[in-house]
Order: structure tokens, then C-alpha cells, then sequence
């Protein structure tokens, strides 16, 4: 394969569409080789960051697409999340998202924690990165080929 | 009842099995509807399930609370490994532990 | 849903790709609630026309992509695949793919007769357009949602 | 031997489990690699086949020709429906009959 390949995609933002991306990482996971193990990883951060883009960042406008590359080359699959919404805002930092965050007695009712979808990308893939502004945000996402960096 | 969760009764168990193979925000109302009739012994059978995400636990806690209030123990059977591992990070396997296939067999 | 709604994907000509197309082909027929025979159906011609596209069109030059427009109204699917290649010649016309092509014991040994694959597109969707030019080559399938036409 | 299609043997028969879910140009080369020792009665199992197109259908046409070489019988077994349909379609199903797994038996 000649280097980086590149597949991108453009849903609407709608939940549905999650669904389509998802399937896309799977492709690309078993094309790199990666262990089914690996790939669950993937389509699970993947599916996440996603679902963050369309909610979060495009607040289900539908007219308003998501963006997705997959930037493919020989030490590591870069994936790259592009919304349009307004940005995280300043109290969201990455380093919030360092440690997994967990089911509590105390939070079950209200459902989960916030930041629960964040803390586990963070978790499942080796390098995550965010861009955000208030044009909107961009997760990058990166999963080198040879074993885990942790 | 739905087509996503078939039930099956015996004595104090029903056993849920998740039929779709993708527990996300797409399905979690139609597995939810089959949070409302639980049992002393409650098991959701991930067996066709091969994929979960944060909207899908997000369902599942549904159960645990139902499960909680009515004092009923509820089970996760036939979790992938992967699912495992997912819900051992964020400790879901302490509110649903898993169970096997032929520890149920007491209760047939 | 609002509509049309649009999946658009890029992918490299490079076969593998071709299953990426494939998988989004699967969950935008599950999306339409397509039967299980019907979304086969339509895995089946956007994956000969992707492969086409790959090899006929932009004759295996992986840094030329193939783009696919999934577009999702409420009465229809339509798929579009372009490519960047020569266009099909004049000797190619839609007309020839009116009969589904057979294996026959003269050509076992050759291996499938030419056109197999474009029959069988026309025979598995309701509609088929080919625009081609030395520019490239555009094949519109549509799957119309309310039974088939045939 | 490779993982793509595994082998069964008994009596005059070899039962070619085809192991990937895509019969495709990526495919099958590694299928194409178990086409070199076929039996009197060589039998292909579609069982965990979800996906064959015009590249898959010519690699099992090399089946066909070199099972007609040899004047060996060739089937295909647990084909879905729509596979079913396309090998109609195309008339695959003329040089590729299908066998239902209990026609098997008498050979076992
Ligand atoms: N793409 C995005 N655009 C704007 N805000 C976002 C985006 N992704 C995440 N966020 C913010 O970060 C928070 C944490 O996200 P996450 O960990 O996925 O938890 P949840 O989605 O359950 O709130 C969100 O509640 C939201 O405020
Ligand atoms: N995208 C395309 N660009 C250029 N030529 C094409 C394209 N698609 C099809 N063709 C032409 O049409 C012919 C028939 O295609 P097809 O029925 O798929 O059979 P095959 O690929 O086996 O030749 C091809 O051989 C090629 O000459």
C-alpha cells in the first residue's frame, strides 16, 4: 500500500448514522490487520466520538454533517471526528478524562456520569487529541499498529 | 414484546436475550421495553450482542435499577471478552455479574 | 427523517476499500429498513460497481478515489459511484446489460464472460444509469423503498 | 493449508469449509490455494459465507474446471438464499449443484 491512505466519510447528525461509521472502523481495523480485539476498541472509541459530534457538537441537526477520516498508514490508523457545532467549552479539558470514569451507587439513577463516553476513548485508544473552537470540534483519535504504547 | 428481546420463564428466572446485535442509542428503546416485567432472577443473554457502546449501558442501568428497587438479582450472560473488559473498566460488573449458561441449570 | 439525506464516502482504488463501501452499503439498507434479501441485493451491485470503478475506472491508481453518494429520500435509495477514469468507450452501452450474462461451458476455461458484472447490477436494482465521459464515469443504482418495480 | 478454507475428509468425499465471510478479489487468492487436491466428490460449504460477487463467483469457477478436468463431482453446501438466487442467475448452479449436509452421510 502506498502511504497514507485516506477514507472519508460524511453523515448526517443522526444517531442512525453512527451505525455507518462504526462499520467503516471494523473494514479498516481488519484491512490494518488489527487483532479482533483491537477492533472492537476501534469501533467502540470510534462510535463514541461519533455519537459526542452529532449530539454534543451538531446537537442532531441533521442538515449539518459530521466528518470522519481515516488516515491509514504503516505504524498507526489516525482517525479524525469533525463537527460544527460551538466547541466544548473552556471547563471541558482533556486531562478530565484521564481516569476512566465508573458506574456509582450514588449516580445510578440519574444514569451515567458525564464524561463517561470521553474517559473511555481515552482508555481504548494510545493518543487522543481535541481541537476545539467555537467552529466546532475536532477529536483525532490514534492507534499505532505495533502493540499498544501502555 | 419485541423482536430485539425474547423472553424465557422458568421458576424464579426469565432470561432476557438481547436479539440485536448492536446495543446502542439506535436499539436501547426497544430493549428497554423489556425492563418492565422482571424476575427474582433476572439474566440479559448477550449472546448475539457484538457490540455495546455508552448510549447501550446507558439502557442496561436501567435494569440494574429496576432490579435494585424490587430487591432481584440481575445477570449478564454470554458477554464477549471484549464486553467484559469494558465492563470491568467501568465497574458494570459489579452491579451485573456475569453468570454461565450451566449455572442456571439448578433452576430449570 | 429530513430528506434526502446524504452518506458520501472517499475511499483510495485499492480493492480493500471496496468492502468499506460494501459495509456502509449494508447499514444504509438496514437504516431503510430494506429486507434482509433486498439489502444482500444491494451489497452485491454497489460492490460491483465500486469494483469497476476501482479497476475499469481508475485502473488500480490508488491516490485516485472513488466517491459514493448514498442518497436516502423516503421513497427511494440512490447510489452514485464515481470515478476519475477514461469513461466505458462507445462500444459499452447500457443495452447490452439487459440480459443477465450466464457462466457457459465454452468460456469455463477464459473465466466469466465481460459484462457480468454490469447484468448483474441491472438485474438486481430497479434502475440504472451509466454517464461516462473521458472524464470519468458516474453509475446511479436506485432501490425504490415500496417493493420492486420489476 | 490456510485459514481461509479448512478440509474434511472421508471416504471419496472433501468437504472445503470456506472460513471468511466475503468471497471477493481479497478473498480469493487463499480460496483458490485449497482448489489443488479436490477429491472424487468435492463438496464446498457456504455456511459461514455472507458475501460472494462476480470476483468470488471466478475463483470457484477454477473449482468447476478443474473438477470437470479430473471428472470429479462438484457441490456446494449451506448456501443462503440469495446465493442461491445469484448462482441461478448466473447458471453457477449448473457446475455447482447443491447438497443438503444429511446427503453427506451416506459417505461418512
Ligand atoms: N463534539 C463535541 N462538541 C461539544 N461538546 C462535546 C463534544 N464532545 C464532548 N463534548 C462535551 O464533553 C462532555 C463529555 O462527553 P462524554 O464523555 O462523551 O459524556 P456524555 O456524552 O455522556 O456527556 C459532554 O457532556 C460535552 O459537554
Ligand atoms: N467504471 C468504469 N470505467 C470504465 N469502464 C468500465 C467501468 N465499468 C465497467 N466498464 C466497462 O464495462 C465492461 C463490463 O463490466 P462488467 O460487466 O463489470 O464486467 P468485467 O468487469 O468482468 O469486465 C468492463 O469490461 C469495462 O470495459
Amino acid at each position: 500500500m502506498v502511504n497514507p491512505h485516506f477514507v472519508e466519510v460524511n453523515i448526517p447528525s443522526d444517531p442512525v448514522f453512527e451505525r455507518v461509521v462504526r462499520a467503516i472502523a471494523a473494514e479498516v481495523g481488519e484491512a490494518l490487520c488489527f487483532t479482533d480485539e483491537r477492533v472492537d476498541d476501534l469501533k467502540l472509541a470510534v462510535s463514541e466520538a461519533v455519537n459526542n459530534a452529532i449530539e454534543h457538537g451538531n446537537k442532531n441537526i441533521s442538515s449539518k454533517p459530521v466528518e470522519v477520516v481515516f488516515a491509514l498508514d504503516n505504524d498507526k490508523l489516525e482517525v479524525r471526528i469533525t463537527d460544527q457545532g460551538e466547541g466544548l467549552g473552556s471547563n471541558q479539558r482533556v486531562d478530565v478524562w484521564d481516569r476512566v470514569r465508573v458506574v456509582e451507587e450514588d449516580n445510578l439513577e440519574q444514569g451515567l456520569l458525564r464524561s463517561f463516553g470521553m474517559s473511555l476513548i481515552k482508555a481504548l485508544v494510545d493518543d487522543l487529541e481535541v481541537n476545539s473552537s467555537q467552529k466546532g470540534t475536532i477529536i483525532v483519535l490514534r492507534l499505532y499498529r505495533k502493540g499498544q504504547t501502555e | 414484546m419485541s423482536d430485539v428481546v425474547t423472553r424465557e420463564e422458568f421458576g424464579e428466572v426469565v432470561v432476557l436475550h438481547i436479539k440485536t446485535n448492536s446495543v446502542d442509542a439506535i436499539s436501547a428503546a426497544a430493549i428497554e421495553a423489556a425492563c418492565v416485567d422482571m424476575r427474582p432472577i433476572t439474566v440479559l443473554n448477550f449472546k448475539d450482542v457484538s457490540f455495546i457502546n455508552s448510549a447501550g449501558i446507558s439502557v442496561l442501568l436501567k435494569f440494574v435499577v429496576k432490579a435494585r428497587k424490587a430487591g432481584y438479582k440481575l445477570f449478564a450472560m454470554n458477554l464477549s471478552p471484549h464486553h467484559q473488559k469494558i465492563f470491568k473498566m467501568v465497574e458494570m460488573s459489579r452491579f451485573m455479574p456475569t453468570i454461565e449458561e450451566h449455572d442456571l441449570a439448578a433452576h430449570r
